[in-house]
């Protein structure tokens, strides 16, 4: 509890015209290069502009996230750089933190509230979603059978991409989708399932999956199963193994979400925040996906431009 | 005595002496043992962390603690009958969806009731209990080993939970004024006296359940199932009874934590509380409790789930890495539980020690 | 009260425990109930006491059909019983045990802790037992748990009390209060029925006598009109052979040495178990160790298994020192030991009667890394054979066995690793007459083939009849050493007692 | 006989006979009992999808179950012997984690050298022992118990395996034909005589410790020390090493099956193998082991493994909801168990009819 914090509860409003200080980065588990690359993708930049920094994963639990908010509250920590766990889920402990005097800003996912958190900076999941159904369907040739898979369902993002890619997909009345399977993110379990998958529809020409991870899962079992030449994968994120997979050629596609860039960005506008009580930046900002193909697969690092 | 034993019977009694104090000395320190885990904590983290011995640094880890706290009570019963209950990481998940579900209307005939907070909380807490007793019913009238019964219900539980929120989070459980069902929230931010709700009822319910095990028939029933099934059968303890009401009574306190997760959050996500049976057992034996039943305490239970909790935010204060994380707590895990069988190992050879050395004496 | 059985019949799986027996506890009188080993004693009690429920018939209450459905329900009607098998919760004091399920409550319904710990002081002193009521149960020897266990049913209301062998792990002076004890009862018109194999103590002891025979009831009588030698006769359905065969001792080299062991006691490691013990073994030779509840027997023959670690002192085997060997080397070497709790540590009661025959000497029959069948199978009909073991094969569950074939299958698992020296541990304890007679022959038989035998008894008939040497142990120490004949019964008693005076406690 | 009991004997026998007849039919269809509970998922599941009686999807599903069966026979021989292996799951992501880091070359000294395959397969399952042997250790110089050491070494191996690989998934373990270390695929793409590798690798480690459980004096020790520990100790088993042996093999098993789901995704994630326990647990029990000990036999593993991987496979090629799958998952396992429980009620009740029935034929 922060009430009780005069210190934090002014810098928190006015500025305190320095920077130093904590910053605490807190995403979900690092197990993911995702969130490992955004992790260190900020913690260098507040580094770089003079903040301590503490770093720490709250693996998808939004008691552990609560929990860890409380401990950078009880640190007088300056600011939050947070990539929540869950949208809903995590309103009532941004708003703890920021009564508490800490200011929060949200990257890669966004809460379902506005004015509580100073700065929302996500990829626009939709937008990438929508650029990978695209490609899809070219790679397609806007026929044939394909198969979604799902992230974990209880977890925003699978939805809203699952929403993304439907949106572009139903135009075209000759892509079927024979099976929407979920496989929690997971790369052994997209291989199973789509190993069971592939039992039933033998004849499916393009397989479209919520994240990257689970899109290599599939490939695996396609190429175990001899049918990889045959079909179109895409996935989501950008992962360097993606990215690898698509530079030979057993991916086609890829929505890279730049991660860096909005880690980086968020601990600017908290350093402008904590020395001036003000980010000028509007709350919501998104940043575009971007489209990795065979063709310009060079050009990416990790979950970043070169 | 016999001459040729007196030789080293004069060599002897010194350093069995000597052993045997510094045994009894080494003993002592091992009584604290699950103390001297927080203990030794505690003066680690303190010493390495500016932040840590703060008053609200304390305060806001002890409400952590409380969650865990709270499952653990429950589990320290069922595991005194000599059980394990699995199913509480996905009743905790449940509970809150069920509060989720509840203050966002019941449909009664067309149209929506709001339930006051208080019928949502009796009715979570009943569902719980429902699981439980689910579990005991399995473990007593089918015969199913607690282990694999609760397994079950950690599925079966945790898909329910999912089913009724069909995988969604219930974002606002903060209620409207105009529906009469506000005040869920105040149960995971009210603070009663300078103390967070959830301190509270871990500490009420501690005291509940040591008068219980105490005081209690009921107390008694439980520790004599646990130490000897037949026997207490033998001696007309309603057995089947006692163990389904531990199952049940562990289904309610991880449906209170469920509510206490969903009300600090105000939000319900059916996936909450993963794996948190891990964190109870971990509590209840690292207080001295043995899995075969009969031997725990709420004290050491307490003090288990403290050096659980604390290891953990003491851990995110120091900055270490979630990985190492990890690795210390299974290594904390296994060294409290290590030092248990030291200190009883040591007891037994310094009282072997001691008796050899005072038999030496009387010669 | 009278309580009746009527018509009995308890079937166990395939087992017939029980067939139609008619049986009665009259009031104020104690009904003695022989029978050997799995002879359905027992199962009688239990379903008199409610805690099983009869397959065919049913028990009468003053004449009344009753329906016992639990022994909760049984004990309410005023029925008690005192187990063979120690019922107590060891993890609870002596008065949590005693008022288990029956807790004295205070106005407020919390358990009335001070009243429940007079009553406990009380009934102890009855007992003429000097217990501190708070002390768990795990701390007392075998003998006081029993102990606890009468003074639970005499706490009761009790109209009728069965007591199935409760005197197995008594002292003489204990046995001799649990008897004023039992008398006053009676005298109060309480209905006794009295389980024992000690024969001579029960008939003393009996008004009625009752003997049941492989399930079924076979002689009733009054105590006064019958003797010893017709109950055994009763029993086993024909003449008894002599218990104690006769032979000649035939010492030959020594194999077993001990110098001054010291053994602390593993449940109370304040206390030495085994205080210093020297002891020369031979070849051929029997040799017993008598003692009282306590005296450290077990113990003694624990630390030469292996299976304790002595505090000081050496064992030689055949001239190689043994002390640092663990148990299968003893075993290899020919050290080997039939355990006295045959339940919990000689049987694996998962496993078949062979599996548990051939399991310490298994290595003898690998061949090429794995067990051959056929020398295993041949070597396990041999000693079924050899020890007599009642089964319908090797391939029976053990748990099919009766006590006593039960305790020869120890034993025979214990020659099969061809011993140079058997240790028994109370080998007649809960067995029957007729078993008995088979051990001491097996016993005699080893002998003369040239193993060293050292055997532990409780009996004193057992202790100056069987063994060519005798000792005797009083608190852990060697009170007494005598070669066959030179001793008797009352000297017996006073070397042993005496010790038990001044070191009972601590 | 007296005369009082022949009258009701004429007139029982033949109801008593004709119970006995139904029991012991009843008895029959029980005694296969996971045999019965896999029947009726493949009834079932064949006849609600054309796909799921087909060769190829059969295989396919076998090699699935072949993970998780590999894992339980390792965990068979823990639970006959009385114990219980957490720490398996941790194991399989550890030992991919291992299989990725040595295939990505080792640095010595300034150079980095490339293991052979072998070695790198060797050395995963030497990971895989290393870590069951602390298992051992714990349990037999400690006395931790078995559920409590396992769930500190599944912490730290987990921590392990995330601290080697950084968190990092290893992506490529094809190898390099220049380097020499190829072939690393062939564990899990392979097919001999047209089964995958992995099918193959169930099929012979079943062999292995169905002989090692019959015909070696080691089998025979497993059992007894799992019946009574005491008795199997006196009886000169050395059951510090029995013991610790089988978390070494239930080690090496878990090592096995990450190895094959590294080859397989021909890639290495530190986080797989996550709740794999908990499908093994439940397959050894499904398959009629008591996880008290002593009792528990391969054939029934395998079958528990089966009906397991068969029922995922199965409601994924129905379609059915993930929630569902859940949800239909933790009750099959209950009711699977139930079976068993049933059976054995029955057994007896039958066997003691029969009894009485033949009594009275005598009379
Ligand atoms: N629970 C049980 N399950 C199966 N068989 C049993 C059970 N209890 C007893 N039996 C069998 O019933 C028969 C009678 O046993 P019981 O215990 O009544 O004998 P007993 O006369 O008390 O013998 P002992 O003198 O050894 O105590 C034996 O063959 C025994 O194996
Ligand atoms: N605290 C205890 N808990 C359980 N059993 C005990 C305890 N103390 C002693 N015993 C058992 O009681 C028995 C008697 O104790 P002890 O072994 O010291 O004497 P003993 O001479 O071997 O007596 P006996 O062989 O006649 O039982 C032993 O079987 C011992 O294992
Ligand atoms: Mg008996
Ligand atoms: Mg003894």
């Amino acid at each position: 509890g922060g009430g009780e914090q005069p210190a934090a509860g002014s810098s928190a409003s006015g500025g305190t015209g320095a920077a130093g200080g904590l910053i605490a980065i807190i995403t979900p588990s690092h197990d993911n290069p995702f969130f490992k690359a955004e992790a260190e993708a900020a913690q260098a930049q507040a580094e770089k502009l003079g903040y301590q920094t503490s770093v720490a994963s709250h693996d998808d639990d939004p008691n552990k996230q609560s929990e860890l908010i409380d401990a950078a509250i009880s640190r007088q920590a300056k600011a939050i750089v947070l990539d929540n766990a869950g949208a809903d889920a995590s309103i009532g402990p941004v708003r703890k933190a920021t009564e508490g005097g800490v200011p929060v800003f949200l990257i890669d996912r966004e809460i379902n509230a506005t004015g509580i958190a100073k700065a929302q900076i996500v990829s626009n999941n939709s937008q990438g979603a929508q650029l990978a159904a695209q490609s899809f369907v070219e790679a397609m040739k806007s026929k044939g059978n394909y198969v979604e898979l799902v992230g974990k369902e209880s977890d925003t993002n699978a939805s809203v991409r699952s929403k993304g890619f439907a949106d572009v997909i139903s135009q075209y009345p000759d892509l079927k989708q024979v099976a929407k399977e979920s496989a929690n993110w997971d790369q052994q379990e997209a291989f199973t399932k789509m190993e069971t998958i592939i039992q039933k529809n033998p004849d499916i020409q393009g397989v479209i999956a919520g994240n990257d991870t689970m899109a290599l899962g599939a490939v695996a079992a396609l190429k175990a199963a001899g049918l990889l030449k045959k079909v179109t994968v895409v996935g989501f994120d950008g992962s360097p193994d993606a990215i690898a997979a698509v530079k030979a050629g057993e991916m086609h596609a890829t929505a890279l979400q730049p991660a860096a860039l909005g880690a980086t960005s968020a601990v600017d506008q908290a350093d402008q925040f904590i020395r001036t009580g003000r980010t000028g930046k509007e709350e919501k900002q998104s940043i575009d996906c971007e489209l990795v193909t065979a063709g310009n697969a060079d050009e990416f690092g990790v979950f970043a431009r070169k | 005595m016999t001459s040729t034993a007196s030789e080293p019977a004069t060599a002897r009694p010194d350093r069995a002496d000597a052993t045997a104090r510094r045994l009894s000395l080494l003993n002592v320190a091992f009584e604290l043992r699950a103390f001297i885990a927080l203990a030794v904590l505690v003066v680690v983290f303190g010493v390495l962390s500016d932040a840590f011995l703060t008053v609200p640094n304390l305060i806001t880890m002890t409400k952590h603690v409380a969650i865990n706290a709270v499952i653990a009570l429950g589990m320290l019963l069922v595991i005194l009958k000599g059980g394990i209950d699995l199913s509480v990481g996905s009743i905790v998940g449940l509970s809150g969806v069920v509060a989720g579900e509840l203050l966002g209307g019941l449909h009664v005939g067309g149209v929506i009731a709001y339930p006051p907070v208080w019928v949502v909380i009796v009715s979570c807490v009943g569902v719980g209990m429902a699981v439980g007793a689910v579990n005991g019913v399995l473990v007593t009238r089918f015969n199913v080993a607690p282990f694999i019964a609760t397994l079950g219900m950690l599925y079966v539980a945790r898909g329910a939970a999912l089913l009724v929120s069909d995988g969604a989070t219930y974002p606002d459980l903060a209620g409207n004024p105009a529906l009469g069902n506000t005040g869920f929230g105040l149960l995971g931010s009210g603070r009663p006296l300078g103390l967070p709700t959830s301190i509270w009822i871990m500490i009420a319910l501690a005291a509940v359940i040591t008068l219980l095990l105490a005081k209690s028939p009921f107390g008694r029933w439980l520790y004599a199932t646990g130490g000897n099934e037949r026997a207490a059968d033998l001696s007309g303890v309603p057995i089947r009874r006692v163990k389904t009401t531990v199952y049940v009574i562990s289904g309610a306190c991880a449906a209170v934590a469920g509510l206490i997760i969903a009300s600090e959050l105000t939000s319900a996500a059916p996936q909450a509380g993963e794996t948190y049976e891990l964190n109870a057992i971990a509590a209840v034996v690292i207080g001295g409790a043995a899995l075969s039943g009969g031997r725990g305490t709420v004290r050491g239970t307490l003090v288990g789930a403290f050096v659980i909790g604390f290891l953990a935010d003491g851990l995110v204060l120091l900055g270490v890495s979630t990985f190492w994380q990890i690795l210390i707590k299974g290594a904390v895990i296994v060294f409290a539980v290590m030092l248990d069988q030291g200190q009883q190992r040591f007891k037994r050879r310094g009282a072997a020690a001691a008796a050899v050395a005072a038999s030496k004496k009387h010669d | 009260m009278t309580l009746r059985a009527r018509e009995v019949t308890k079937v166990y799986g395939g087992t017939h425990a029980l067939k139609g027996v008619d049986f009665a506890a009259a009031p104020g009188r104690v009904t003695a109930l022989f029978g050997e080993n799995g002879a359905g004693k027992s199962t009688l009690m239990k379903i008199l006491a409610g805690i099983e429920q009869p397959t065919t018939g049913h028990v009468e209450l003053d004449g009344r059909p009753a329906r016992l459905v639990s022994s909760r329900h049984a004990a309410d009607l005023g029925i008690a019983i005192i187990h063979q098998e120690l019922s107590l919760c060891p993890n609870l004091s002596i008065t949590d045990n005693l008022f288990l399920a029956r807790e004295l409550r205070t106005p407020y319904g919390a358990v009335d802790r001070r009243a429940q710990r007079e009553r406990t002081l009380g009934v102890l002193r009855t007992l003429e037992e000097d217990l501190d009521p708070d002390t768990p149960v795990a701390d007392l020897r075998l003998g006081q748990q029993q102990i606890v266990e009468i003074a639970r049913a005499l706490l009761q209301d009790t109209r009728v009390l069965i007591m199935d062998e409760p005197t197995s792990a008594l002292t003489a002076p204990e046995v001799e209060v649990l008897f004023k004890v039992i008398r006053d009862l009676t005298a109060r018109g309480v209905a006794v029925v009295y389980i024992s194999h000690h024969l001579d103590e029960a008939l003393d002891l009996a008004d009625d006598v009752v003997v049941l025979r492989d399930g079924a009831l076979v002689a009733t009588a009054p105590a006064a009109e019958v003797d010893l030698r017709w109950i055994v006769e009763q029993m086993v359905g024909r003449d008894q052979d002599a218990l104690f065969p006769d032979r000649e001792a035939l010492a030959g080299q020594p194999v077993l040495e001990l110098r001054e062991l010291v053994v602390a006691d593993p449940a109370n490691p304040d206390r030495l178990a085994v205080d210093g013990v020297s002891l020369t073994l031979r070849a051929g030779e029997i040799v017993g160790v008598y003692g009282l509840m306590g005296s450290g027997r077990t113990e003694l023959l624990e630390a030469l298994a292996g299976r304790l670690r002595p505090a000081s002192g050496e064992i030689v085997l055949a001239g190689e020192p043994l002390t640092r060997a663990g148990i299968r080397d003893r075993i290899e070497r020919g050290l080997v030991l039939v355990p006295e709790d045959r339940q919990r540590d000689g049987l694996v009661q998962t496993m078949t009667v062979g599996e548990n025959l051939s399991l310490a000497g298994l290595h003898q029959y690998v061949r090429r890394l794995f067990v051959s069948a056929a020398r295993e199978g041949e070597a396990v009909r041999r000693i079924i054979t050899d020890v007599t073991v009642k089964t319908g094969g090797a391939r029976a569950p053990i748990g099919s066995l009766s006590g006593g074939n039960q305790q020869k299958v120890v034993i025979g698992k214990a020659l099969l690793t061809t011993p140079r020296v058997l240790l028994l541990d109370e080998p007649s304890r809960g067995v029957d007459v007729g078993a008995k007679a088979d051990i001491f022959r097996l016993m005699a038989e080893q002998a003369r083939r040239g193993l060293a035998v050292l055997f532990t008894t409780s009996e004193a008939e057992e202790a100056l009849h069987i063994p060519d040497r005798l000792l005797v142990l009083a608190r852990g120490a060697v009170a007494g050493d005598y070669r066959r004949g030179e001793t008797d019964r009352e000297e017996l008693m006073r070397v042993s007692d005496g010790a038990a005076n001044g070191g009972a406690v601590r």
